[in-house]
């Protein structure tokens, strides 16, 4: 057992720091959730890519390095530690790419893979629907066969990126016969379109600091060709899923965040805060041990990866554990800061530049996508557990 | 003794609530947020006919006051329907005033506060303290700067809070009114008074956020049955109710110890606005949790109440100033 | 809206002030969970009974001095304050009194409540069975029909007081024919009956640290005269159910107790904890608040019922309020302690002779009796918020 | 890196595991807890078998060690069975006596501590220290006071703690052994070593504690249906679950880097000391609600459990104190 990086693991961890060193920007680009700030940080992921670090564990033919997990995790430790920007492509490279990795054809990887490297394309995703949240199998929007490809049409919602983003991907319900209340998952066949096509019309949706961090995305028979399908059609929940319970566990929410969110609070505290209030002592030291235990969790899971294993329900334990920590981070920040922690990330006498109301807003949302934390601790409860079912 | 609101102070909440709901509040905090003032001073003006702000003015300046439960029931109303604007500051710039001992500065000023058309701002300087809330819109910004009290010239730019009604910004220049003890002892009182009428406006929101939260958990379907029948769900809005409601007598003690001069009043106040900040904090928390995406958004008027009780809890007073007031000898 | 008391309250409080100063024992008596402690409690009920201070809110002719609410708030925050003795017949005077006073006979008025007055007899309750806890309507012990009364048979447990107390009260299924599965409360029969008669075995059973707070009884034909049947037979749980929603919701944990817990709380944090720490001075502030916001709130429950109010699912309220606070400022009191902290309350060097400790134990119950707190979430969530019921 | 027990590790906690669940461990405890501690001895000697003690001693003095991954390894499993004793103590006075640099101190007490002959005790007396360990069960008190550490005379009257297997005592009298700055170096390396070894026992305190309460969630039915069932119970094991799952991975970096003697290991195990004992605090709050009055109850085992968990809180460094240690520059 042991936490020891190789030396050339050290190069790689060295090699990233000395880029990110001379290139991240002194000061925060402006909130990737505004027109502006979302252009320039697509300029940034076209940066980012030039030296090839923009998706440092993909294969080299597509734009990344081939880098391990554990290189991976360097890489973001560094990245943030940095104060890197946000990553507008998120989307795409967590959720879209690994799914294509596993089940796309080779023609769509090298169509796909390498605009999305470069921040050429960047993507939204399109789970919801107004009536589904977190219950996926309820999903109603159609995938309709037509000459050479398929006409959607529907509404998905909570759309996060598309208001400025170029594409998205989906579960759209392709076979309406297979459908019945024991098996709503069948049926379903995952779909990427662009957002500017015919049909496609967006309605960007303000956060709660007003930013169109998401959109409602309304589809009247757009068409989409078949190469634009991403495995079988009707096995699209399955697709969906395959790559749910994978390194994605462990890669949705990088520790290398928290490890670097947790130590610029520690910064903070240490110049801003009366040393003798110990009860704001112990909150910072809260996250910094929070922060920590994501980290080595992250390592145990990496480590169990390497040696042949798989991540199964532990991603429903890390996220209802960052989610919170991240929260809980932010309002100590917002509480060492006084009266300036009041204040939105536009203040001009806005803290760092408005990044931490900007993190604060943005923790705020962790406990509720990507399967809400209630969903997380039935699932917990059920599967690692072994509780019984019950109606909730 | 009787602690329960009469019929008369109950009369008054209801008819606020009314009025306030017919006002169609979120239009006005979303005017108020964009700069536009004049839908909000609409409702001052009729906060001012109901009587709300003459129960910060005593008698011979054309008030009603003080009458400090009736002040925490307004205040509750108010924080109901998330009015916006100065209220809060308006109220305190009175208590300042009526207790500076100055005939001249009150006269000056009470009786426009009295009948709402004087809105008020007030700052009480500090390292902790270097804004007054809605400057901007404000016919007077009193800065209470040491134990000299001036009357701002301008107020810097806007600093937009996380609450956009809330727009605080740095009260600048401006002329020395009084000078002396009596202004550090009438600055005490002030913020006292802010403190318990931020409390009361704390418990209003939570008391909004709570109602709204039930209402969409008894509609809202997930996996075939209404979210508000998931045990978790009911037991963590029970948890807000039993927040919410331990937090109410408190706020009515703390004014009826401040009415009385009870020197314990600073300590009660305090005590209040603990209680009723956090409460309305974990409420908002709650109702953002369940409302889910939806609440999220800035488009659901739930926004507005959930991003003003963050900036509320530390407003007059954050909560480890407060705590260890309770514990002060 | 006052929180005046008259003239008179001020003088009943200056009354009872001035005789529990001169009465109070100075040092803690023995756990009343303990053989040699029980008889110090009862003893000291006898002195509290030859001055009518027992049972002040009861008549006159029962020991009583018919005080109202507002007289017995008085008087138990003057109790709690002197640091008078837990009461040992508690179970008598809050759950089994208020009963009789008003489903009691004349007769059973006056044959029971002097002797609970005085200490003479004490009275443990016997609610539980073993496979009911919370749900009371799953009871099985039986009451047979037989001459001029009833024989019980069955199990009863978690019957506090009962090792060492002299009589119980509880329900019994007394009418088999007429129980179904819808309506599982009919057919309960209120009785009550001595510890020492013929047919009840006690067997003591001993809390946390091993004292034996409560015990189960095992009664096999045990004979009750019909006099000691409260209300009418069959009619047991609606006798039981019409005094919980009154009062008793009110007085089931007076506020004095943790008014005076809250107090020596702060005194204990004044002379003995870094006044530098401000995690441990936000607790105990937290402790200070929520003591006071607990009698606030009873003082408007009993200005609601002097107006002619009732209290209903309020209660509920008040038992999960009370029950966490009790929990949290003993924790604190132990954080506050030290190394001393961690001793049990028969150890030499146990401060305050142990009474944080014990108090402590005795918290760690209040979330689990008188309806799990989980119970009680249900009820406020379905009462009072119209949550609707669900399987839980 | 491979952050992992290897497969001879985890092979040395489930042998810990299985001889310990054959040593009926409630039934010793309780003995202990009485004034035996034969049986406890008993368990005592199957550990130093099993090369437990061993651990912590060097291998010049008949000792496997230091090895502080293992010794956390067996410390959980050890906390799993909540076996009685000053092991804790023991181990830390071989890490006190092995950074000594006294040879004979070493040599005399380390080989019988190796071999599960020398139970030993340690206080670190300070004001927040008074006590040794099961003083009166042990073969060898160390007491260290100022810089001097001296072997105790006799313990004074047992102060029974709310755990009942834990029998703190003041230690009387003694000889100093040795005096000057190695007894502090050693006596913080002891404390380190404690700290950690308690963190251990405290994650496998609550491991137990859940997987009690999740089985009996599963039987016990309440209303009709098991109690595992209920949203409420299963989120909040949910929640006990995760806390532990997070605390294991600090546990053993904590380790790592002691035996790596990384100058960050003190930060290390002061997070490792609060996350496990919180979380185990936590899972005994948990596992006694939803045990209901059963819980309660000394008679079930799980008493046991739930009272060790809050007496390990505060053992070898209170929350307060660890969490400081994590922000020390």
């Amino acid at each position: 057992m042991d936490l020891d990086f190789t030396a050339e693991e050290e190069a790689f961890r060295a090699e990233a720091r000395a880029w990110l060193a001379t290139r991240v920007p002194a000061a925060p680009l402006p909130s990737l959730e505004t027109a502006e700030g979302f252009a320039a940080h697509r300029e940034w992921e076209r940066t980012l890519s030039a030296d090839r670090w923009s998706v440092v564990s993909w294969p080299e033919k597509y734009g990344g390095r081939g880098a391990s997990i554990l290189e991976w995790l360097i890489f973001e430790e560094e990245y943030y530690a940095a104060g890197a920007p946000g990553r507008v492509s998120q989307n795409g490279i967590h959720l879209l790419a690994p799914t294509l990795l596993e089940h796309g054809t080779a023609q769509q990887l090298a169509r796909i893979l390498p605009p999305m490297a470069s921040g050429e394309v960047i993507w939204a995703q399109a789970w919801s629907e107004p009536e589904s949240g977190s219950d996926l199998a309820s999903l109603r929007s159609t995938a309709v066969r037509t000459d050479g490809g398929w006409l959607l049409s529907g509404q998905k919602t909570w759309s996060s990126r598309a208001a400025f983003a170029d594409r998205a991907f989906g579960l759209f319900r392709s076979d309406r016969g297979d459908t019945n209340a024991d098996k709503p998952h069948r049926g379903l066949t995952y779909l990427m379109f662009p957002l500017d096509a015919d049909g496609v019309s967006v309605r960007p949706i303000g956060r709660l600091d007003g930013k169109p961090a998401f959109a409602e995305l309304f589809l009247d028979n757009v068409f989409v060709p078949d190469r634009d399908v991403i495995g079988e059609p009707g096995q699209g929940w399955r697709v969906a899923m395959s790559t749910a319970g994978n390194e994605r566990g462990l890669t949705l929410r990088s520790p290398g965040r928290f490890t670097a969110a947790a130590h610029r609070l520690t910064a903070l505290w240490r110049s801003a805060a009366d040393p003798s209030d110990t009860a704001l002592r112990d909150r910072v030291a809260d996250a910094v041990i929070g922060a920590r235990a994501y980290q080595l969790f992250t390592y145990a899971g990496a480590s169990r990866i390497a040696a042949g294993g798989a991540i199964g329900g532990e991603s429903s334990l890390n996220k209802v554990f960052w989610s919170e920590l991240d929260i809980a981070l932010h309002e100590t920040a917002l509480d060492l800061l006084g009266p300036y922690g009041e204040l939105s990330d536009t203040a001009g006498e806005a803290p760092a530049q408005g990044s931490w109301a900007e993190g604060y807003t943005f923790s705020l949302a962790g406990p509720i996508y990507a399967g809400t934390n209630e969903i997380q601790r039935d699932i917990i409860a059920e599967r690692l557990l072994g509780l019984p079912k019950g109606r909730r | 003794m009787r602690f329960l609101l009469d019929d008369e102070q109950q009369a008054f909440a209801h008819s606020l609530d009314g009025m306030l709901a017919a006002a169609g509040t979120p239009a006005v905090v979303r005017a108020w947020a964009a700069g536009n003032t004049a839908p909000g001073r609409d409702v001052w003006e009729k906060l001012a006919e109901a009587g709300v702000f003459a129960l910060a003015v005593p008698e011979q300046h054309d008030g009603l006051g003080p009458l400090p439960v009736e002040l925490t029931v307004a205040f509750t109303e108010m924080g109901r329907h998330a009015v916006p604007g100065p209220l809060v500051e308006t109220v305190a710039a009175a208590a300042f005033l009526d207790r500076l001992g100055d005939d001249a500065a009150a006269a000056a000023w009470l009786p426009g506060i009295a009948s709402g058309k004087t809105a008020a701002s007030l700052c009480l300087l500090s390292e902790s303290s270097p804004y007054a809330l809605d400057a901007h819109a404000a016919d007077a910004v009193f800065v209470v700067d040491g134990d000299a009290v001036r009357l701002a010239e301008a107020a810097g730019p806007v600093q937009p809070s996380a609450d956009p009604a809330r727009r605080p910004a740095r009260p600048l220049g401006g002329t020395v009114l009084a000078r002396g003890p009596e202004v550090t002892a009438a600055a005490e009182h002030a913020a006292d008074v802010a403190a318990l009428a931020t409390a009361a406006q704390a418990l209003g929101l939570g008391r909004t956020l709570l109602a709204r939260t039930v209402e969409y958990a008894r509609q809202r379907t997930q996996f075939g049955v209404a979210i508000g029948s998931f045990q978790t769900v009911k037991h963590r809005l029970a948890d807000m109710l039993i927040a919410l409601e331990f937090a109410q007598p408190l706020i009515q003690a703390a004014a009826v110890a401040l009415a009385a001069k009870n020197p314990a009043s600073g300590r009660e106040i305090a005590a209040a606005k603990v209680a009723a900040c956090e409460a309305a904090c974990a409420t908002a928390r709650t109702a953002l949790q369940f409302h889910g995406a939806l609440g999220y958004t800035e488009e659901l008027d739930l926004s507005l109440w959930i991003r003003k009780s963050r900036a509320l809890r530390s407003a007059w007073g954050t909560p480890a100033a407060c705590r260890a007031r309770v514990l002060a000898p």
